[in-house]
């Protein structure tokens, strides 16, 4: 199996420790993973707020280099780790196909950089190629230390499912949690697993993105979770990073091991701790020793 | 609690503008609302609603009624985080979140936002780096739009950027894709 | 069978007629010029406008014309000849000419209501007429045949609508076959405790209708039976009725239930379809204490002795009757009637679809129908409202349009739930005292008395929130929240959001069509609508009958109503098959098929493709006839007929050429 | 009138006459729910009620080509619908001879379409008789030229074999 890789500004920045695990999980997977050369920013809710249009253009020219990449197995799979990275490419994949003015418009533009392109990439999230590509059975192979006694609570965030559920339910997504039963783990039950986490409103209206978070993590701890397991590199960051932050904000304590579900495959797998930026995490999974 | 500060709140049918709707409902992603009718699933199921000044579902009907003033200057757009959870809760399946990136989108162009606001800082910062170097660096976008919008603040959160530095999880340098002259030419031809 | 008629010149004396009706056809097709431009058409005499031409005035204007200047050929330009070819057919009879010298332009349906540009919409008129004029040439005289009518009739489904219209049919002298596919008839009303807004008694006006039908010696009540296979055509249906087993002969059965107390399972465990799931019976059972027939059954999933083949059979022992028998086997039954009402019903959304409103996985969220079980003092509470935990609810909060209004569900409106919902409310705050909150998109209260039960549930402080709720949960943020539901909506008429902590969600789900409806659609020949529902010939002037005659429409299987519409249309219904019964006969449109025989070079590919064996070779074998009595006119064979010796009246070939040349005439 | 008018107009300078068969049960009743619907659409479409789509010879579509129209459409019931238990199959059937038969005649074989639509389906006549008529707008008038020599023992061969699945014997 051989997949393109589009990374997104994050995880070559603060989601760092996201792509070296998924790398190193998809290794150990057999599975070869090729970065998209010369890959620029997705456009992104920011952009979008600006100008739609040019958030589209961004999105089409990574998908006009990956099909450009993949002609021996068209259509090419694109890996976008990044939720807001898979939500755009998806979403500009869309329009540009279903909208006419829209698609016109963008291959015109695609066209002014001698570029173009046809439709035939598939945005995919790693997760999806996990599950449905690789499969439960061949990971539950891959385990050399089952995570017993770890209770997950997995978070999906708002842009894997929403607003376009490909591969798992909308409202009460599953995936995640499948990856960790194989690893031996246990999932709570958490009602919270899909709900926005301020995305970036934590640093622009700390207030009310900092509450959005601190509720998630407030109430994984309630229902019994010892580590909350994330996808997106900027769910991550704001469930991660604030913790301290949230003590003299709420006068509350909200502190809890936050791990991208890459990484605590990883663990599972037996993978060297470095390879899957583990030092780069705020709080390390307590659980790094008692498994390791 | 002070009466005197009672304010007009009527609207005479000269102050709205009859023509909003219109310019909104042709956007992309726009075109289903008129078709809202007004249940409030969206404000119920969006996780800011608590914060927002109108809700989603006033937002709608304010654009829809010509409310262009009020629409635009409200910072109910500016706090919608694109979560999606309206959009697809929505019982006559209107993207809501599109409407809301539409009136963003028009209160920019319109120069209506407010300027220290940090969310339409950080969304002009942002699109200005990618324009430049193709993709974005976080650490210095943040760095900037703090600088914008409340310096004092870099104190504050210097200690959280000390500690990322030194996770490697961000850096002054800045990444550059190779051929930045194919993607302005793209983005410069839709101008 | 055309016959000679004096007034069917050889020479075409057309008369052309253009409808304004009002302004659905003037506002967009200049009827002026289409007038003009018939008159300029070969053979037209007379072309004229009326505001409405299928108004009295309209008609006397054909039949003076006719005597006037001896038309011999009609042409309506109007509406579509579905709504009113009989109309004018009738109009010209009336006047002395045969009915099927005429010819219909459908010019509201096909031009004015569909098209935009009212110089292209007055070309497509005229090309019409020009078709119209045209083809009525070639007309010729026919006489139409009748056909007797059956006087009994069969109805399908047991519920109040097939109740009342059985009981309307049966009064009158005719003979009623009811079928019921459940073991008793009662449908989704028996299920009910009170019925609004008048708050009486569901069962105490029900039951007494039920039993009036098993004693009826007009209806013959078949219960646990299916309508296998429908043939023949209005006036003289021939149905085949399967009757599943019970295992209990009904006619010995007294309904004592001795067997269900002596049976091997001394604890009733098997799920109660009646209580939905809440109560539990044995193997052999009574569906309800006032089921109809009062008789018991036996599941054959269930019971040991038709399972693994060995039990003690106590039941058999203790039956004085000997009613129960083991070895019973589905039979049929083959009955022939004259009319057929539809009264299949309607079945609950299921709000699994919307998980949001965690049905199935919060424990005290609950259907609307669930709680009507609930409230019913023969339910499997005994009326009393608790939760799964036995408490009484302090707080119960009543979610409306669940799976209706919602694209993605069921884009109509359900019409009943806003009034169920404000029943069951009150009927939980008088037996709980509990807070009770409404949330709601629109109250709809259109009815007699219905606004003014409004009024008293406003009386009764019930909380009425203006909202759709977005999430049922169970994730408390504050302490009064612990343990309790949590309903988040916008109260849009403050404008903010709020989230309502109760013990119990009560989701008022919407009616939809069975399942199986499209089965029983094409079973019964009849059209849906994208939802599902029965469609009505007419919305407004034929709500009862169908596109197929002599199959009429009763209750919910066309559409969501209440209790007295469906009630209402039972009746209408009933008095519409009566009324096809007491005139004795049906006229059949004569757009049969027959074969010329010296045209016919006896190939026979007629008779292979003929789907109703109506064409035979002729004794000596070298031609083909058609038995026009079985023909039911669809022109397969006339289509396929290489020598052109078959022909179908009404259609012929020549008849479709002229139409096809006359429309292409005019550029 | 304003240039941009002007400029519409001829593009749409040719309108394309069509000629529909609909059967009585389920395609007319829906073209009449389009009407009752207000469902606008194309006012190109000229329809000729049949009681069945299996009424429907293909000799009228030739006869209708012949006199002028540029595309034919054809409507029936969904299969399993038809209220002759399966004259819609043999529409079907007579639908694709008849499109291998103008082949041979040098005419578009998409001048001439065949839709299943049943009585509630009124947006489906709309989007088929919008369709249908930007189609055939799109291929131009339909110019009956000299007909280029038949393979006529291919022909003959191609209707035997049609007459043979329809069941009938042929006395040749």
């Amino acid at each position: 199996m051989r997949y393109l890789y589009y990374p997104g500004c994050s995880l070559k920045g603060t989601g760092r420790a996201y792509e070296e695990s998924m790398l190193a999980v998809f290794q150990a997977l057999d599975v070869l993973v090729e970065e998209l050369p010369d890959w620029n920013c997705c456009g992104a809710t920011a952009y979008m707020a600006v100008d739609e249009l040019k958030a589209f253009a961004l999105a089409a020219r990574n998908l006009a280099l990956a099909e450009r990449m993949d002609t021996d197995t068209p259509p090419a799979d694109l890996i976008a780790p990044c939720n807001a990275c898979y939500l755009v490419l998806n979403k500009a994949q869309r329009y540009i196909t279903e909208n006419e003015s829209i698609g016109n418009k963008i291959h015109t533009a695609l066209a002014a950089g001698d570029m173009t392109y046809s439709g035939g990439v598939h945005v995919r999230h790693p997760l999806d190629i996990l599950l449905h590509d690789i499969g439960v059975e061949r990971i539950k192979t891959a385990v050399k230390k089952p995570l017993e006694g770890m209770r997950v609570a997995c978070y999906y965030g708002c842009q894997i499912v929403r607003p376009y559920a490909t591969f798992d339910d909308q409202y009460n997504p599953t995936s995640m949690n499948q990856l960790m039963w194989a690893l031996g783990a246990e999932t709570v039950d958490w009602p919270l697993k899909t709900r926005c986490c301020g995305g970036s409103l934590t640093g622009t209206i700390e207030e009310l993105g900092h509450r959005l978070s601190f509720i998630l993590v407030k109430e994984a701890i309630n229902r019994g979770a010892n580590i909350i397991a994330t996808s997106c590199p900027l769910c991550h960051f704001n469930l991660e990073c604030y913790q301290k932050q949230w003590q003299t904000r709420y006068h509350d304590d909200a502190h809890m091991a936050v791990a991208y579900f890459t990484q605590i495959m990883g663990m599972a797998f037996g993978i060297e701790e470095k390879r899957l930026g583990m030092r780069r995490l705020f709080v390390p999974p307590a659980y790094i020793a008692a498994v390791s | 609690m002070d009466f005197r500060k009672a304010k007009r709140k009527i609207k005479y049918e000269s102050e709205l503008d009859s023509h909003f709707a219109k310019e909104i409902v042709e956007k992309a992603g726009c075109e289903d609302l008129f078709h809202c009718i007004q249940c409030g699933t969206c404000g119920g199921a969006c996780p800011i609603s608590a914060y927002m000044d109108y809700t989603p579902r006033r937002i709608v009907a304010m654009t829809r009624e010509g409310l262009k003033q009020d629409v635009l200057e409200s910072y109910s757009i500016w706090l919608c985080a694109s979560c999606y959870s309206c959009a697809v809760e929505c019982p006559k399946q209107i993207k809501i979140t599109d409407i809301m990136y539409a009136l963003k989108q028009k209160a920019i162009e319109e120069g209506r936002y407010p300027r220290r606001f940090p969310v339409t800082v950080l969304a002009r910062e942002f699109f200005k780096s990618v324009f430049a170097k193709g993709r974005n660096n976080e650490g210095i976008l943040m760095t900037k739009v703090l600088l914008k919008t409340n310096p004092l603040k870099i104190f504050k959160q210097a200690l959280l950027g000390l500690k990322l530095w030194r996770q490697g999880r961000i850096g002054l340098h800045s990444d550059v894709i190779q051929n930045r002259d194919e993607l302005r030419k793209i983005l410069s031809a839709l101008d | 069978m055309p016959i000679s008629s004096e007034n069917n010149g050889k020479i075409p004396r057309i008369g052309v007629y253009i409808c304004h009706c009002g302004l659905n056809i003037a506002s967009v097709v200049n009827t002026q010029q289409v007038a003009e431009f018939a008159r300029g058409l070969p053979h037209v005499v007379i072309a004229r406008e009326n505001k409405f031409m299928c108004s009295d005035p309209g008609q006397d204007m054909i039949q003076d014309d006719i005597c006037e200047h001896k038309l011999n050929r009609i042409v309506v330009a109007s509406c579509s000849p579905l709504l009113h070819e009989r109309t004018f057919r009738k109009t010209a009879q009336d006047a002395g000419l045969n009915p099927f010298y005429f010819q219909m332009a459908n010019i509201r349906e096909h031009v004015s209501w569909v098209t935009l540009d009212n110089a292209l919409g007055t070309d497509k008129a005229k090309a019409l007429v020009a078709a119209a004029v045209q083809r009525v040439q070639s007309h010729e005289a026919l006489d139409s045949q009748q056909s007797p009518v059956n006087p009994a009739v069969l109805i399908v489904g047991g519920g109040i609508a097939g109740i009342f219209a059985a009981l309307v049919i049966a009064d009158a002298g005719r003979k009623v076959y009811l079928v019921e596919r459940e073991p008793t008839i009662g449908g989704h009303m028996a299920m009910f405790d009170k019925t609004f807004p008048t708050l009486d008694c569901s069962a105490c006006i029900l039951t007494p209708k039920m039993s009036d039908v098993k004693n009826h010696p007009n209806i013959v009540l078949w219960t646990y039976s299916e309508v296998e296979e429908v043939k023949g055509y209005a006036g003289q249906f021939k149905i085949k009725v399967k009757r599943k087993p019970r295992y209990v002969k009904e006619d010995d059965c007294v309904g004592c239930m001795l067997c269900v107390e002596a049976c091997v399972f001394k604890k009733p465990r098997f799920a109660d379809e009646f209580n939905l799931g809440f109560s539990f019976r044995k193997p052999i059972y009574m569906p309800f204490p006032q089921a109809t027939p009062p008789i018991v059954l036996i599941d054959p999933n269930q019971c040991i002795q038709l399972t693994k083949g060995k039990c003690k059979r106590s039941c058999m022992n203790v039956c004085e009757k000997n009613a129960i028998d083991f070895s019973m086997k589905e039979t049929f039954e083959e009955i022939e009637v004259g009319a057929i009402i539809l009264a299949t019903g309607y079945q609950t959304f299921d709000p699994r679809r919307i998980p949001q409103y965690g049905y199935g996985k919060y424990e005290d969220v609950y259907t609307s129908l669930e709680m009507e079980r609930f409230t019913n003092a023969a339910g499997p509470t005994q009326g009393k409202i608790v939760r799964r935990n036995g408490e009484t609810p302090k707080s119960v909060g009543i979610i409306h349009c669940v799976g209706s209004r919602d694209k993605k569900n069921h884009s109509y409106c359900s019409r009943v739930c806003c009034m169920y919902s404000l029943k069951l409310a009150h009927l939980i705050k008088e037996r709980t005292g509990a807070e009770i909150y409404n949330f709601y998109i629109d109250m709809r209260t259109p009815g007699k008395g219905y606004d003014e039960f409004y009024d008293r549930l406003l009386d009764e402080k019930i909380h009425f929130i203006r909202g759709r709720v977005a999430e049922v949960t169970d994730w408390a943020r504050r302490p009064e929240e612990e343990g309790k539901l949590v309903l988040r909506v916008e109260d849009t008429l403050v404008g903010i959001a709020r989230r309502i902590p109760v013990d119990m969600v009560v989701l008022s789900v919407g009616l939809e069509a069975r399942e199986d409806a499209d089965e029983i659609r094409r079973q019964f020949n009849i059209s849906c609508s994208h939802d599902g529902w029965f469609t009505e010939r007419h919305p407004k002037l034929a709500p009862v009958s169908t596109t197929t005659d002599g199959i009429f429409l009763a209750g919910t299987c066309q559409g969501p109503k209440d209790i007295p519409d469906t009630v209402a249309q039972a009746g209408a219904a009933a008095c519409e098959a009566l009324s096809m019964i007491d005139k004795g006969f049906v006229q059949l449109e004569p757009n049969t098929a027959h074969i010329e025989e010296n045209r016919c070079s006896g190939c026979r590919v007629c008779i292979a493709l003929c789907p109703f064996s109506a064409i035979t070779p002729s004794e000596n074998g070298l031609t083909s006839t058609v038995n026009e009595a079985l023909c039911k006119g669809c022109g397969t064979c006339v289509a396929a007929c290489p020598s052109g010796a078959a022909q179908q009246r009404l259609f012929t070939d020549e008849q479709i050429y002229q139409e096809i040349e006359g429309l292409l005439s005019y550029v | 009138m304003s240039e941009t008018d002007v400029n519409n107009n001829d593009l749409h300078l040719f309108e394309p006459r069509i000629v529909a068969f609909f059967c009585n049960w389920c395609t007319y009743t829906a073209a009449d729910l389009a009407g009752v619907s207000r469902l606008r659409y194309a006012p190109n479409v000229r329809v000729i009620r049949v009681m069945c789509s299996g009424r429907l010879d293909p000799q009228f579509v030739v006869s209708a080509l012949r006199q002028g129209a540029d595309g034919v459409l054809i409507g029936g019931c969904h299969p399993g619908d038809c209220h002759y238990q399966e004259g819609n199959f043999k529409a079907l059937r007579r639908y694709k001879l008849l499109k291998r038969l103008l082949r041979t005649m040098g005419i578009e074989e998409e001048r001439v379409r065949l839709e299943w639509i049943a009585a509630s389906e009124g947006d489906k006549v709309q989007r088929v008789m919008n369709e249908m008529t930007e189609q055939i707008r799109a291929l131009g008038p339909l110019c009956l030229t000299p007909i280029p020599q038949p393979d006529f023992e291919s022909l003959q061969e191609e209707v035997l074999t049609v007459v043979r699945e329809e069941g009938g014997v042929c006395h040749g």
